[in-house]
């Protein structure tokens, strides 16, 4: 066989890239994380600790959606109706069978289902067209919901029964841990999923759908499934949600809770983890620091207005600033901006 | 005064110092629905700082701390625990919203946390067994509906009446409650508020031959229903909810149009904003003057004095030991004069607001009273007139203890 | 040899496609023996790529009949790499996201299941099969232990990749993005990735484009050795015409010629429509 | 070999060859951040010369031309077009100076018909007519196009498409071609035709050509001088017939 | 039979001031690509600014201008001081940045305005006329169908008959091409952001006074109508959009009125899966692209 690199020592001579380092196993993550939530609910006041469930519940929703729109490409804006669906069926559930877990699964069934549904109608489309399609997804739960108001309650909602903390914990450190507790499950879980074949061909479908379907990849099926996982995650999101206002209405899901999911995946850093991660720890904190800093400084009157210019202002420099979002931002691109 | 820390109450209740009382609400100043309500809070809170001015409460001054929950659960959810379990208020006042509201009943009972005049007609606000730190302060939408039913039965007999009403219990208790007096109404519409075209609802009750047309609406679709009426030759007699009957907004809202309110009937509970011969009206606009920036006087300024004006009472009636015991056995306790043409209905049993309202019908732009209040319960209890003499301010405008 | 390879291992017949008004395949049948380099040439438009679109099932034809080992098929693009058809596009089409070891590594799914199926001649013949891999680092048999069989598979793949892609001399780019890789590297990293699928039939859309006299001389040599069955649409004459069995001509989407190279360079309707005087 | 008819692109009637150079580069130094890719290039072009730029793949002839017409910053170094400093351009006004730019890749706008993708490369023209009449020229030129007039670009095929590429640099009637592979994808007879072509408007318009080309033998046929990369340095520059008749740099650099 | 017409004609009413907003997105998106989220409050903010000079000068035509104009201008500062600095490598920047737009235009038009609501004039009486005591157009309605009209033929004309078309289209979908083909593309991004604020303010104009009354978020709810219409047109399409925005106004009048208004999302949602389920590029999309 003719080889050809021999005949060509200039070429040879370009330096070879060096292999990225690996990454430790996802597990690891998983663990660290519990631990040091856990520890953050022992110093951290009530109110600190709902806010941190909070973030947990939006990671488990962000790191579902950043799977289906970083790592495949498919823009959803349906994701908070999915929430809704979750966060319904685990309503339902519970005030049922007054049983967490089982309220759990059932909230992950139905928005499985969900996802199959919407997931099989998105693969066939693409860009602002799956857009436009999500998007008439998201606005339809109040629709939905006075539909069946016998069931569903209308724009009341429903109220949820739940059953007390175990032993002597404070309500808001259950709740960090029950949130967490799901979404490190979530990610973990997603992080094993899309390390191997399956998340390349997520990726690869994303980038060229011809080449990855004369390479073996089944796209249609691909993007059904990374509809439905992410749509399992949103499921559980908004079972935690429930669980964390112990209400479900369709005001708690509107479409700026769509909106803001994409927001916060692409602000954080889409296609990674820890983007989402970053995406929901600003989903909660972005809007307090806002409104905190709009009352130092406004009037009573300007004081939501204000904070909403903050928040946008926020969120265009970050953008303008770290088109990779915050978790692209490393140590080693700032210190060689000083340079 | 270094006295932040120790007070004559103990030190244990939150919110409370010797100096201060820190209290609490959430309402949308943002988002599509600040539109009908960003101005109720700065005018609670400018009565509030009118009090203080005048020394405030037993020596304590109150400090009020508006929350932004762009009306949506979910962030109701989360501020009302910032100002719970963070900023420590001693209670929450005026929340306002029924589906933001009603989220954070079970949050608020079990902090056990005061939660007074919760500004919504929902009949949720009364279950003193279920939530018994939970009190109301509008009518509900059931006594309204009743007493624009009254109202329509005694003056519009033999007319075909009818129904439109936004798609959530506002309309639903509100046609409850008209359907007991009237019986079924020939034809009933509903809205959503996603979807400003009410051209299909109107044009059905138009082709029902509606006569009358009973409007369970916020106020943008107040305007709209009677603004589309118009544009397709439909001219009913209407008779509209408190909740979007304020002719100033709605006659905002219709813009040229503003002549078709003429006539409109509707009904308060609560001193109209264009009643200068009222010495409410004339109080508050004094308070909205140096308070509150000399903001438009509205209906939404008087319902958020009015409010302050109740809570600053019962602060009263709950003496120099401020506990949270303490005010809602003052609530309870009731007796409050103020304000309102009607009694507050608050009791051991009882934890709604204001028991009736008294019909209004607008003439030359402006709402007038006339006829008389009436009373009436939200099941089968008769609507009943109410006799009683309103009162005046006290001379400072403060009310004693 | 475990079966008897039938004689057409894929046939055509009758082929039309049409889009709109145009006719971009006009009754095209075409038999592929196994084993055999078939080429595939005729002017810009004439329909080859579109010929290959029809095999792959990104084109269903408007009349005419496909076949795979004498059983009436439909191509569906996504099945071709199951049953051992590999293709690379005209262009580049490569998944700018990926590394790209990662980028061969998603050609190389079918590789577990025929890794046990020795009896795969064609990878063989090229040197390239488990044989061969395991004979260089012997870890293709046992499994490694520590992360369970899919981290396992994880790294057979990785390692088969990487020896594909040392076979097209790319592999010093394993770790690279696509993206900003001189275009000849890229159609090499294009042709590693159909071949790690290790295919029987093997497609090949213009795979000189870009290339130098050098690295088509090396390409021409891997058609050869490869063993597989070769279609490959090309318009370096060379190349073809060294490589080829057969040759079959396309213009305006009609047949025109088919047969040996030598056949095809004295044909005097092949030289008018598409070699030019010059050739 | 048969010559296209293109009598009616010929505006010049003077030969312009050997004349000032048109276009001179110096110390050119460029790439895509970190690292340069082009190091210290120096290269002239007279009007009426068609010079070849060889290498290897990776070399760096790609960006070359990319630096050359402002889609890549040039980091240092000189690039004078008719007395003009190019650095000082900006990439939408070098076909007014008379540069004309194919892309590697085809540059078709997909989304665009062929005829609008045609008119798209005069557009900028103020002599409207001759705009006109070089377009239908172009369809003679490439009767395949004019058969697909009204077809979106992304439903030709790869050598239509890169006809459509080149007829459009034509419709400009540049002074100076950047041709990135101008053969890619091409039918033998369509590469030959236009080599001639290309020939034949040096030849009588005085169209300077900078010409990157795998097909090493055929543009060193048509070339007056080529110059050789190798990992982003010129490391031979010479005439063409010497280059085609040096059998070391052959060996080593182009490999036949 | 009456109440069909009746319907039919609310629905088209109601479906052509969906289309104005359509169009607008339409425009934006083949110029440069991109849905602009900001279209909706924009469009407010040049909303608000009739409203003022109108208050002012007492001149409806005054603000419509001035309206017209502060898009225009808007839409160039919009691309000029924000766009142009996004990374487009990834679609979804864009979007992000134009929701954070959002907040920021509403943010202020609070502050400046207060969140009530606004009463917005009407140039013509919104009475309609009566044929046979059913109530059909009335003379608003023939403005807003004409003003959408010119629009739509304005559009039209400009991509398809013009060089400016030619080059925004070329701009939008080929950046670097278009540049060495002498296309000033920077200049036909803000043209584009111009004229398709320009054309969101006009639909602001048109929708508002059909509206609950001018407030920040007045938009926010159309705009999700309007997104709707325009993908089931086909975003590429001014007709489409046109057509899909009297699609989805009917839609919404049939079956608020048959079914009921809170079933009115519902069917949108279907009407949406269906006719993207048979054309996955909204009814007018053009030829679909070969794959290899
Ligand atoms: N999806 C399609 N829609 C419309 N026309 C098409 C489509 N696919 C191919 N064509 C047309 O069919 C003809 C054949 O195209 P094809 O790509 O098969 O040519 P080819 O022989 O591969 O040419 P080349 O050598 O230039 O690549 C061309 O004229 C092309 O424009
Ligand atoms: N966009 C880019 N970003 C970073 N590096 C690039 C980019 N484009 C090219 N390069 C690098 O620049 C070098 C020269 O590439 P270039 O494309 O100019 O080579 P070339 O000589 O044209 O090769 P070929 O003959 O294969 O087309 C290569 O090492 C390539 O990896
Ligand atoms: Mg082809
Ligand atoms: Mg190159």
């Amino acid at each position: 066989m003719t080889d050809i690199k021999e005949k060509r020592p200039v070429t040879t001579t370009r330096p070879t890239t060096r292999k990225p380092r690996r990454h430790p196993h996802p597990i690891w993550y998983a663990v660290a994380g519990a631990v040091l939530v856990v520890a953050l609910t022992y110093v951290l006041p009530p109110f600190r600790n709902y806010q941190l469930a909070t973030v947990g519940a939006y990671f488990t929703v962000t790191a579902g959606l950043t799977v289906l729109t970083g790592l495949n490409g498919q823009l959803s804006l349906g994701h908070g109706a999915l929430m809704a669906t979750g966060a319904y069926s685990f309503a339902l559930a519970q005030n049922k069978w007054l049983n967490m877990p089982l309220s759990i699964v059932a909230a992950l069934i139905t928005t499985t289902l969900a996802g199959v549904v919407i997931g099989l109608a998105a693969a066939r489309l693409r860009g602002p067209y799956l857009a436009g399609l999500t998007l008439a997804v998201a606005v339809v739960v109040p629709s939905v919901t006075s539909t069946f108001d016998e069931t569903l309650g209308s724009d009341m909602g429903l109220s949820i029964a739940l059953d007390p903390p175990p032993g002597v914990l404070p309500m808001e450190q259950w709740q960090a841990w029950l949130c967490w507790g799901g979404a490190l499950v979530t990610t973990f879980l997603l992080a094993m999923l899309v390390r191997g074949r399956f998340g390349r061909d997520l990726r690869a479908v994303r980038d060229d759908e011809t080449a990855a379907r004369l390479a073996g990849v089944n796209v249609a099926r691909t993007q059904v499934l990374a509809f439905v996982v992410s749509a399992a995650c949103a499921g559980l999101a908004g079972a935690l949600f429930a669980f964390l206002a112990q209400s479900v209405s369709p005001g708690a899901f509107p479409l700026t809770l769509s909106l803001f999911l994409v927001m916060a995946i692409v602000i954080g850093g889409l296609g990674r983890l820890a983007g989402a991660l970053c995406g929901a720890l600003l989903l909660v904190l972005l809007p307090a620091l806002a409104q905190t800093a709009g009352e130092r400084s406004g009037s009573q009157h300007l004081e939501g207005n204000l904070a909403l210019v903050i928040f946008g202002l926020v969120l265009v420099v970050v953008m303008l600033a770290a088109p990779g979002g915050l978790a692209s931002i490393r140590f080693s691109t700032i210190s060689r901006r000083k340079r | 005064d270094g006295s932040s820390t120790s007070s004559s109450s103990g030190g244990t209740t939150p919110g409370v110092t010797d100096t201060e009382i820190v209290l609490g609400t959430h309402m949308p100043l943002t988002g599509p629905a600040a539109a009908g309500y960003s101005k109720i809070a700065p005018a609670t809170k400018a009565y509030f700082d009118f009090v203080n001015a005048g020394g405030g409460i037993n020596g304590r001054k109150i400090t009020y701390k508006v929350k932004d929950d762009a009306y949506n659960p979910a962030t109701t959810q989360q501020v009302v625990r910032e100002l719970v379990l963070q900023d420590k208020v001693f209670a929450i006042m005026g929340g306002l919203g029924t589906p933001t509201h009603s989220g954070v009943l079970d949050f608020l009972k079990t902090n056990k946390v005061p939660d007074l005049f919760v500004a919504s007609g929902s009949r949720s606000w009364n279950q003193p067994d279920k939530y018994p730190g939970t009190f109301g302060f509008n009518p509900d939408y059931t006594v309204e509906g009743k007493i624009l039913g009254t109202y329509v039965k005694e003056n519009l007999a033999g007319k075909k009446a009818c129904f439109l009403g936004q798609d959530d219990d506002f309309g639903q208790d509100s046609l409850a409650g008209i359907e007991k007096i009237l019986g079924a109404v020939v034809a009933k519409q509903t809205y959503v508020t996603s979807n400003p075209n009410v051209g299909p609802q109107m044009g059905a009750l138009k082709s029902a031959g509606c006569e009358v047309v009973l409007l369970a609406t916020i106020p943008g679709f107040t305007a709209l229903s009677i603004g589309t009426a118009a544009k397709i030759g439909f001219k009913p007699q209407f008779v509209v909810s408190n909740v979007g009957s304020d002719p100033a907004t709605v006659g905002k809202a219709l813009g040229a149009a503003a002549p078709l309110l003429e006539g409109v009937v509707s009904a308060n509970y609560l001193p109209l904003n264009t009643d200068d011969t009222s010495p409410w009206i004339q109080l508050f606009k004094k308070v909205n003057d140096q308070y509150n920036a000399g903001a438009e006087f509205d209906n939404n300024v008087v319902y958020g004095m009015s409010a302050a004006y109740l809570l600053v009472q019962s602060l009263q009636a709950a003496g120099k030991d401020l506990t949270r015991d303490g005010i809602t056995a003052a609530v309870k306790k009731n007796g409050f004069q103020g304000p309102g043409l009607v009694p507050l209905r608050f009791s051991d049993k009882d934890h709604s607001g204001y028991g009736g309202e008294q019909l209004t019908k607008v003439q030359g732009g402006k709402a007038v009273f006339f006829g008389q209040a009436y009373t009436t319960d939200d099941g089968d209890g008769a609507v009943q007139p109410f006799t009683g003499q309103p009162v005046t301010p006290p001379q400072n405008g403060i009310p004693a203890a | 040899m475990p079966t008897e390879t039938p004689a057409h291992e894929l046939s055509l017949d009758h082929i039309t496609v049409r889009f709109g008004g145009l006719t971009a395949l006009d009754d095209v049948s075409l038999r592929v023996p196994a084993g055999h380099i078939v080429g595939v040439i005729g002017p810009n438009g004439a329909g080859k790529t579109t010929l290959f679109n029809v095999i792959c099932g990104f084109v269903t034809p408007t009349s005419g009949e496909i076949s795979l080992d004498g059983k009436p098929w439909r191509p569906r693009p996504h099945h071709l790499n199951r049953l051992g058809i590999a293709r690379t596009l005209q262009g580049v089409g490569q998944f700018s996201g990926l590394t790209v070891l990662e980028n061969v590594q998603v050609g190389a799914r079918g590789h577990h299941r025929r890794g046990q199926d020795a009896g795969h001649d064609a990878g063989k013949a090229a040197g390239h099969d488990g044989g061969k891999a395991s004979g260089q680092d012997g870890r293709e048999t046992d499994r490694p232990a520590g992360r369970g069989w899919r981290a396992g598979r994880e790294r057979l793949s990785q390692q088969d990749a990487l020896a594909t892609l040392e076979r097209c001399g790319v592999a010093e780019y394993a770790h690279q993005h696509p993206g900003a890789l001189p275009y000849a590297i890229r159609k090499r990293i294009e042709l590693a990735r159909a071949l790690a699928a290790r295919p029987r039939i093997l497609m090949l859309d213009e795979p000189a484009g870009g290339l130098d006299a050098d690295e088509i001389h090396w390409l021409a040599g891997l058609i050869r050795e490869i063993g597989t069955t070769v279609l490959l649409v090309e318009h370096h004459m060379d190349l073809v015409m060294s490589v080829c069995d057969q040759i079959l001509v396309l213009d305006f989407g009609k047949p025109i010629a088919l047969g040996s190279p030598a056949e095809i360079s004295t044909n005097d309707k092949v030289t008018e429509a598409y070699l030019g005087a010059a050739a | 070999m048969s010559a296209p008819e293109t009598g009616r692109l010929d505006r010049l009637d003077e030969p312009y060859r050997k004349k000032k150079p048109l276009l001179e580069v110096e110390g050119l130094t460029a790439g895509y951040g970190a690292a340069p890719v082009l190091h210290d290039v120096c290269l002239t072009v007279r009007p009426g010369e068609i010079v070849a730029v060889l290498g290897a793949n990776g070399a760096g002839k790609t960006t070359l031309l990319r630096t050359l017409s402002g889609l890549v910053r040039a980091d240092g170094g000189r690039i004078a077009f008719d007395g003009e400093d190019l650095r000082k351009v900006r990439v939408e006004q070098m076909v007014r100076l008379g540069i004309a730019h194919v892309p590697e890749g085809r540059g078709v706008v997909t989304e665009l018909t062929v005829d609008e993708n045609l008119r798209l490369g005069g557009l900028w023209r103020r002599d409207r007519a001759d705009a006109t009449r070089a377009l239908s020229e172009v369809y003679d030129l490439f009767p395949a196009l004019a058969q697909r007039r009204a077809s979106a670009g992304h439903q030709l095929s790869g050598g239509e498409r890169q006809m459509l590429a080149l007829g459009r640099a034509l419709i400009g009637r540049p002074r100076l071609l950047l041709l990135d592979e101008p053969s890619l994808g091409l039918a033998p007879r369509i590469t030959a035709q236009i080599l001639a072509l290309l020939r034949d408007l040096r030849e009588r318009t005085g169209l300077a050509v900078l010409l990157v080309e795998q097909n090493v033998r055929s543009a060193l046929a048509i070339a007056d001088e080529g110059i050789v990369l190798s990992l982003g340095r010129v490391v031979t520059r010479n005439s063409a017939a010497d280059l085609r008749d040096d059998a070391d740099l052959r060996h080593a650099y182009l490999g036949f | 039979m009456d109440r069909f017409i009746y319907l039919t004609f609310d629905g088209l009413s109601r479906g052509a001031v969906y289309a104005a907003f359509a169009l607008a997105l339409v425009l934006i998106w083949r110029a440069a690509r991109i849905v602009n989220f900001a279209q909706g409050a924009m469009a407010v903010a040049a909303v608000y600014v009739a409203y003022s000079v109108t208050e002012k000068t007492g001149s409806y035509w005054l603000g419509f201008a001035a309206a017209l104009v502060f898009g225009l201008l808007l839409g160039i500062a919009v691309e000029k001081a924000v766009m142009r600095f996004v990374d487009h490598s990834s679609p979804l920047n864009g979007v992000v940045v134009a929701l954070g737009l959002v907040l920021v235009v509403q943010g202020v038009l609070g502050i400046v305005y207060g969140n009530e609501f606004r009463p917005v004039e009407t140039p013509f009486a919104r009475d309609a006329f009566q044929i046979g005591g059913i109530a059909v157009l009335s003379r608003y309605d023939v403005f807003v169908f004409a003003a959408v009209g010119a629009v739509v033929v304005a559009l039209t004309v400009l991509f398809t008959r013009t060089s400016v078309g030619l080059r925004m289209r070329a701009a939008a979908f080929a950046p670097d091409v278009s540049r060495l083909l002498g296309v000033p593309v920077g200049g036909m991004l803000t043209l584009g952001w111009a004229l398709a604020a320009a054309v969101g303010s006009l639909a602001g104009m048109l929708v508002v006074p059909t509206e609950l009354g001018l407030n920040p978020n007045a938009m926010d709810v159309l705009f999700v109508s309007a997104f709707t219409a325009a993908v089931v047109g086909g975003l590429d399409s001014p007709i489409g959009a046109v057509t899909g925005g009297l699609v989805v106004g009917l839609l919404l009048s049939y079956v608020s009125g048959y079914l009921g208004a809170t079933v009115a999302p519902m069917a949108v949602l279907a009407l949406l899966v269906v006719v993207l389920l048979g054309r996955p590029g909204g009814l007018f999309s053009s030829s679909k692209a070969r794959l290899a």
